[in-house]
């Protein structure tokens, strides 16, 4: 989930979200960065409402079937 | 101070000692703070600098060895002279000045209040029992102000009452009784009033933080992170189980609802059929129990 | 989701998950397919039980159903 | 229980559930009618909301599903 | 869910689900008959324990009759 | 389920479901594909509000049958 | 939440949360960095179990996920 930090973090900042942007943040914080996965993060956000991804609750499957392990 | 001043070479060698002493903890540690130390016994001053070793440095010192020290030093350290008062120490961490902050909250602990002393806030006796038997104790209890009586064989406070009001002194007999009765109305600890860090002093109302607010903020972080990542379809370990279970349940509910023959849902689609029949058949049974049969 | 469906598509019809077989997918529906994605989604589904995950998905839905009753 | 499904068979495709439409689809079946049967049942159905028995079935199955997780 | 009901319809009087047999009940109901969606039926069943899948059924009625008393 | 993947792959690139569509990706998946499923796939599809069909819970009852054993 | 961000991308990628690793990383995303804030989170996280954290964002998600289906 780094990358996904990593686009957040620039989101937040006012600042867009390119592939040059995420991979400086990474390498900032010591991680060795995979390209694949920043054009992949990059593709996938591409005409996406941030905001909106953000507030909209994700499918819910795993953390219920969390619960009773819980 | 002038006069102090002129005196400055007739200073004696163990006072040069202890301003040299001073600025060198100053400049071999990142943060230093004053505290109010007021209070505290000289015991328990002892306990908290064993517990802060790890930590902190504390040093009791005079207010005017330390007003020169940082006098003699540069930037904005003699600004900290501000914070000087009765009763001040100082205290030295390679820390941040919010983690030493926190050390020395942690130090805090309730204390009885002397006689004399000013009532940081009220100062409320609780209704209930006492751990007293019957005896002069109750006499100096209600002499105290403190309304007690017997009850059940024990000396018990009738009501809930505040027997001394915020800034107001603590009579001496008030205060052996709260003592006797367990009641600590101090919070007595080192008391950062100021840390000095690289330049900036820090007020405590800057340095107290909320940890819970922090553990929230995380907890609202992960999710839009959670969020996002599943809402884009963007695959990573901690998203690729609720993708997969997203589509499969998307899927799903689409052969259900489409009413598509596939090996997948038929389960689903006879399941939902028949509870519909035994729906309708009940309806109908109420109406007349011939209209169905008795298998239902 | 595209990239999801066609995972759950080959799984589902007994195929390994390569990154050529859901390239072939995509492409067959007609879609752009950016490569960058399919590396990291058969990066993520790397020892991912794809079983397991679905069978969440089961458990879940009557879950999330309920919580308006509660 | 072939009469009942008969006529949700008969609802289902927007037909009216009378006595000589829920008689064909079971004689089509091959099933023997009784008569008296599909009297009683009519008559029983009529003024029944099939809908909506239908409906709280449907509604109803999740939250009991859900109860074991509970 | 016409192609179900006559489905379970046939199972309940223990005829075998046929393409054939399927057809004549729909058709018998006034409803024009797709024959690509009885073919796709009549494969989905083959294998399905019919029986079992409505007893999972009967396990969640009883429960939902209760939930909503709850 | 590969019948009803592919066809949600294809509403999730915003192209439409038609027989030739499913059958391609079926194809390109390396199955063997069934014309009368595909068929029956697109009648059962035509008039569904698909966005609707997926946000629905599916009927729960299988599950609840599975959650006992979890 | 820029900083919040950057510690949890520090934590995902299991490097240490420091005052050096904060500030590096937002200063790659382009922004001007506060001490006080970065200090102030530093020490604050010192007290906080970051894992528990994560985890109840993942437990939230149900209640919410099953809003819309009410």
């Amino acid at each position: 989930m780094e990358y996904i930090y990593a686009a957040l973090l620039l989101h937040n900042a006012g600042k867009a979200i390119t592939e040059d942007a995420i991979t400086a943040v990474l390498q900032a914080a010591g991680i060795e960065v995979n390209d694949a996965r920043v054009k992949a993060l990059v593709a996938a956000l591409e005409g996406v409402d941030i905001e909106e991804a953000i507030a909209k609750a994700a499918f819910a499957a795993p953390a219920a079937a969390a619960a009773p392990a819980a | 101070m002038a006069e102090e001043k002129h005196h400055t070479e007739h200073v004696p060698e163990w006072k040069k000692n202890e301003i040299e002493n001073i600025m060198e903890l100053i400049q071999s540690h990142k943060v230093f703070g004053m505290v109010g130390i007021e209070g505290i016994l000289a015991t328990k001053i002892q306990k908290i600098r064993r517990d802060l070793k790890d930590v902190a440095v504390l040093k009791v010192s005079r207010n005017t060895l330390t007003e020169r020290a940082l006098n003699q030093l540069g930037e904005s350290i003699p600004e900290m002279n501000k914070y000087l008062d009765k009763q001040t120490a100082l205290v030295f961490t390679n820390e941040s000045p919010f983690k030493l902050y926190k050390v020395l909250e942690q130090t805090k602990t309730p204390s009885p209040i002397k006689g004399g002393a000013i009532a940081p806030e009220d100062i409320i006796v609780q209704k209930g029992p006492t751990s007293f038997p019957p005896g002069p104790i109750l006499g100096e209890l209600q002499s105290a102000g403190i309304p007690a009586s017997i009850d059940a064989g024990k000396v018990a406070v009738k009501e809930t009452k505040v027997v001394c009001k915020a800034g107001e002194a603590v009579p001496q007999k008030l205060a052996t009784m709260l003592a006797k009765l367990e009641i600590y109305p101090l919070i007595v600890g080192l008391d950062l009033r100021a840390a000095y860090d690289n330049g900036t002093i820090y007020e405590p109302e800057l340095l107290a933080i909320d940890e819970s607010q922090y553990f929230s903020d995380i907890t609202r972080a992960a999710q839009n992170a959670f969020n996002l990542a599943v809402n884009t379809a963007y695959p990573t370990s901690a998203t690729i189980g609720t993708l997969l279970a997203k589509a499969f349940a998307e899927s799903k509910n689409l052969g259900v609802n489409a009413v598509v023959f596939d090996s997948g849902v038929m389960d689903t689609l006879l399941a939902k059929a028949h509870v519909q029949m035994t729906s309708v058949a009940s309806k109908a049974a109420d109406k007349d129990a011939n209209a169905v049969d008795d298998q239902l």
